[in-house]
């Protein structure tokens, strides 16, 4: 019974969306900076899911919108528009479109409907110690006996991994080839015996990372995705999208929404000295934004995405840590409290500056991004 | 909105592109420009017929005054490509006459053998353009127009409307100075000058679209600037490796490649917003936003430019310091950063 | 002028560095510091006591009133320490209570065995403090007081004197907020409070005192995060190489070099300055300068420490977030960068 | 009869200097930004050595001033507050200490006589193509022939050299050692028959630079400094002072009072967005100040000055660099004017623009003093 979203013009899906959030959000922050828990953020998961919103981009049949990329967009902008807070989404962005793309039958029927009901909570096991540059580094190691893969190693820098009930990993299942053909895609159960977790605290002191440790955990053959050693691959066409949309001005256009109304709190938003400031953040996040337009474009056209889109991420990453440091100066003294000031989350610089360092790390660091770029977009030498 | 058909400025902007290959040679040579420099206007009247006989000067003149009515966007390609190649002409003021005066163009000037430039900014490094007619006669100033020193007929438009006046008319007088790429801007001084003046509703969108299209021969500069860079740094080699490989100037060749990227978006998005029609709010908006980039990246991506060739550089010998100087004096011709950004700070009362 | 004389300056600053080692450990461990994180005050009164007994809160108290009567070069040198060690105990504000009260200075406050802080600042981000005084009582608020939290006495200082008013005398509310360095950060409400208030004529000049100590401390928790990051730098290995074997770090690093050396020789120069006489002007000038120097400096530094810290540099566990957190605190304290710019702006015109 | 500076007071010595420049400066341009070649800047010169002020740190029975390193930065303020132009002091600074120093008395009682009097204009023969950022390597050979050095090899970027009649330069005279230790500092005059010249334009289209060939030059075997293969540690010796000035906030500060001259004369003076900027710029320029006064006073302590006054100049140069660029936004249009507007040089906003490229390319590049701070000075890694 879900609607038809395509036959709708753009304006009313946008406002078919904008209600929903509006009538439905429960009880929980808007505009978090920080990524809220499973057990705060589970009802409107919920919410979404009884909606049929939770999967934009999965196909109607599996239980998600089908949208195009445009109308996508569309709803993206309403919610965070909203404010609303980001879910637990490893499943329904990262895990569901894998499935859909190299699942078996078997698989796409057993985990999508979970996905959905929020019976299964996802997390992502790439990174390892020594492999976060560089992925195909990784040394977790999965060794088939039986009719188990007995997986021995480390994950880290797992986002919300203590809230996750399922973690799919990256795992070296051959040692004898080179580095990225002998890697396997698999899912594991985190209440496997074996598997056990450390919490990471962040710079504002909450748990926003683990570390997830492997001892002889065992899960059944079938818990591969796609073929043996073939892992790297499924992976890398994950980073498709992802790789455009991490350069996506939202994050800085955000950021610079809650500077004009911190700015306007402090008495500053008619400081001439101020707006000169924030004119050139802004006209840097509508630069960004029509930067950002060609790439959405291009995957609207199914043209591949090279190299070069590692622009948007440096400079996206880079004006967003810009706008987070005017926010301190706009914020003044109060620049070092821990709590949102009046309760208002939209006044808390802290929140912003603290949001702001990780970006220009995680997700390709700015100066690896700088060197890929100047190697393969620019042709300098090596 | 131009009669520019939505998918035909693809089409367009080639057909331009190749035909504008006569003035911009394909093979990267600057021996014309560099030789220009300092020769009275600094440019050569010839190209100007050139450009005219090409029909680059009917470009924004609609179809129905006998123009060939294309959009911004082939506008902008256009100017990029002139920027690449540093081409003195003011082949954009006479594009920009063009529209201005559609019917009223003289031939002579659309055709290119008159020189005609477009005189409108009333003070320096602004987009006001009202003054300048005082009682049906022509009286004031117009500032910052470059080519000027070697034009036949000069459009001046004012808040009462457009008209042509001869270089040689009583009661015009041009104030030249030179200027760092070797060539001079004008200030025009009118008393009383008796001239025929056309109303033109569309002033406002043309003087925008100039600034769109100033911006884009910035973009055009920067490129090909950046370009040069690059391979000299391929090339160039110290301590026994060439200097491209050193991490450090890597890192700024990328921000340079982001900023001059984000240029050609900005431009490129807002001539396409443009010609299809953006409300005028925007238009003002994205057009300074556009004129902002593309001063900054001008004079960013030259003066890099500079210190990455090193003492090669600062010679006059290596093209770089042609781009160096043209940057130097176009970039704030519609004003400095500051200036455009204390206009664009006057669109956020609205916005807020 | 205080008592230090022109040659005794730098053997008594190492006396004082010498003794401050009690507080800041030569090894420069950080677990006292991780561990008084979110304790209430954020603080140890013991060594508030330490301290005392150390004679530091008797820096700036004149020989004549029974103190030291030591310069401010002494003072920045403690606080540089102190900042090195990310001490979180209000001892700058005890020493400028010392300054104000001199012979007035409460005895237990002097040898540590109370917490005294000082209250001064009128409203959040300035330096100004001439409020707070009604009709001979104590009425107003008074801001930004670290500490104060743990403080049993505070120092009010106000345009008609200084009083000191026991932390729960009537009329006085303390609201506290917690600070990302674990510890906390008070609004003063006094509502007609009871006090003596001692005259205090070289009021201003203390103020001043206070925020080139201020900027004193943030150039100690530059360096030290800079070291921190240098270790890091040498020993981190990626792609087989050391991470400070990088050429685009190298550069940076070697811009954080240079700031926090402009920010040393600023502070020094001015301690110094202010030590041998300089005019009001001057003085003025040259602490906000240096404030100004140290917000940016402290933000800067350790923001690009936790860069270069990569992912390690984004957890609690790494110290050098423990100096970006007191960075973010402390900065702004007198002012943001902008706000400081303007104050320095105003005197621009007389100057000019 | 030189009277004695050391005597006098701090004010009393700026009061002469103030006086002389004053009363005594010729009808040629005052704050120039651009090098006066030696017709247009001779009478200057002359009045300086007619008065006995050509060369403050010489001893005064050379004919110097014998001033202390205070009194010669009160007179070098002095001069630059009036705005003299810089006149061909490469022999004054250079070659006469470094005759003082290492030349034999002949040569002292030869050539500083004719320093003083202009009748020898002196060039510096350093940098060569391929040896500018690395020195040592020059390749310009002067071999033994008799009773006479002969010479062949080129220089280049050799500052005014169109206008010197004299010429040192550092040649190799022993292929078969290390590179530092087969160098000789060997004197030229430019009339010789061998010498020619070739003018190099900088951005500004002016000959400010030439390239200096030989070709079989002869010169006497007594026109050397120092000993044979020596010349490296007389040439580094030169360098001790210039490293410290070359960081000395003077250019930056006489830059910031042309763009104080020039904001006042557009109107923005009293723009808060202006003066926001100004006021940081200035900060800058005080905050060196204070930076380089350690240096000086290293200088005046006889303490060795290490690699880290690499610092000031990498500061200095990028600050005259950053006020050059907002000189540039406030001359708005009119940055790119080729002559100075209404005749007033300090309204040039391009003469200061392009006055700002070559400083962070000569004297060490930027990027190479930060890689020698980086190693030198923070101890990182190579």
């Amino acid at each position: 019974m879900t609607p038809d979203y395509t036959a709708m013009s753009d304006a009313e899906f946008r406002a078919l969306i904008r209600d929903f959030v509006e009538t439905e959000y429960p009880d929980i922050p808007r505009f978090p900076l920080e990524r809220l828990h499973w057990d705060v953020v589970k009802p409107w998961y919920l919410k979404l899911s009884q909606r049929g919103f939770l999967c934009p981009t999965w196909p109607v049949d599996r239980g998600g919108m089908g949208l195009t990329a445009a109308k996508h967009l569309i709803m993206v902008e309403e919610l965070e528009r909203f404010g609303a807070a980001r879910v637990h989404d490893i499943g329904p962005v990262m895990l569901g479109p894998l499935l859909l793309k190299y699942g078996t039958e078997a698989q796409k029927d057993h985990f999508l409907p979970r996905i959905l009901s929020g019976e299964h909570v996802w997390a992502q096991g790439y990174s390892e110690p020594g492999a976060g540059s560089d992925l195909a580094a990784v040394r977790c190691e999965a060794v088939q006996q039986g009719e188990d893969w007995v997986i021995n190693g480390q994950k880290t820098w797992t986002t919300l991994g203590m809230d996750a009930n399922w973690i799919f990993i990256l795992a070296r299942t051959d040692k004898t080839v080179k580095k990225q053909a002998g890697i396997s895609f698999l899912l594991v159960p985190m209440d496997a015996p074996g598997v056990s977790t450390r919490n990471i605290l962040n710079l504002s002191g909450e748990a926003e990372f683990c570390e997830v440790f492997f001892d002889d955990v065992r899960v059944p053959l079938d818990h591969i995705v796609g073929e043996v050693n073939q892992g790297w691959t499924a992976a890398k066409a994950l980073l498709g999208h992802e790789r455009v949309f991490i350069g996506a001005p939202r994050l800085s256009a955000s950021a610079l929404a809650r500077l004009e109304h911190l700015a306007r709190h402090m008495g500053q938003w008619s400081d001439p000295v101020f707006r000169d400031r924030f004119v050139a953040l802004r006209c840097d996040v509508l630069d960004l934004g029509d930067l950002f337009q060609t790439y959405l474009d291009r995957l609207r056209d199914g043209t591949e995405i090279g190299a070069d889109v590692a622009m948007l991420k440096v400079f996206q990453s880079e004006l967003y840590q810009r706008i987070s440091d005017l926010t301190m100066e706009v914020a003044g003294p109060a620049s070092g409290l821990r709590h949102p000031p009046q309760g208002d989350r939209r006044l808390h610089a802290a929140a912003t500056y603290l949001s702001a360092r990780p970006v220009t790390i995680f997700g390709g660091s700015t100066e690896i991004l700088r060197n890929v770029l100047a190697r393969a977009v620019l042709g300098l030498p090596g | 909105m131009t009669g520019a058909g939505m998918d035909d400025w693809i089409d367009n902007s080639r057909m331009i592109l190749d035909s504008a290959r006569a003035i911009v040679p394909a093979d990267g040579s600057l021996a014309r420009i560099r030789g220009l420099r300092g020769q009275g206007p600094g440019f050569d009247p010839a190209m100007v017929a050139e450009a005219g006989g090409l029909g680059l000067y009917l470009m924004r003149v609609p179809e129905a005054a006998g123009g060939l009515g294309l959009g911004l966007r082939e506008t902008c390609a256009l100017m990029r490509l002139l920027g690449e190649g540093l081409v003195p002409e003011p082949i954009g003021a006479t594009i920009m006459a063009g529209a201005l005066l559609a019917e009223a163009f003289p031939e002579q000037a659309a055709n290119g053998d008159a020189v005609m430039v477009t005189a409108w900014q009333d003070s320096p490094g602004t987009l006001d353009w009202q003054g300048g007619a005082v009682g049906g006669r022509l009286s004031g100033r117009k500032c910052a127009i470059p080519g000027a020193g070697g034009a036949d007929l000069i459009a001046v438009l004012t808040g009462a409307g457009v008209a042509v006046v001869p270089r040689d008319a009583p009661g015009v007088t041009l104030h030249l100075e030179e200027t760092l790429d070797g060539g001079q801007m004008a200030t025009l001084q009118l008393d009383g000058v008796r001239a025929d003046l056309h109303p033109c509703p569309g002033a406002q969108a043309v003087v925008q679209d100039a600034a769109l299209a100033h911006a884009a021969y910035l973009l055009g500069l920067s490129e090909r600037a950046f370009a040069l860079t690059l391979d000299y740094l391929r090339i160039r080699e110290q301590f026994g490796r060439p200097i491209g490989s050193f991490q450090a100037l890597q890192h700024r060749a990328t921000d340079l490649k982001i900023r001059i990227e984000l240029l050609r978006a900005a431009v490129e998005a807002t001539a396409a917003r443009i010609d299809l029609g953006a409300d005028p709010t925007l238009r003002a908006r994205d057009t300074d936003r556009c004129l902002l980039r593309g001063a900054e990246t001008a004079l960013l991506v030259s003066r890099e430019a500079v210190q990455m060739h090193g003492a090669m550089g600062i010679t006059d010998e290596a093209d770089i310091g042609l781009f160096v100087r043209k940057a130097m004096t176009l970039a704030h011709l519609f004003g400095a950063p500051a200036a455009i950004r204390a206009r664009l700070a006057q669109g956020l009362e609205t916005a807020a």
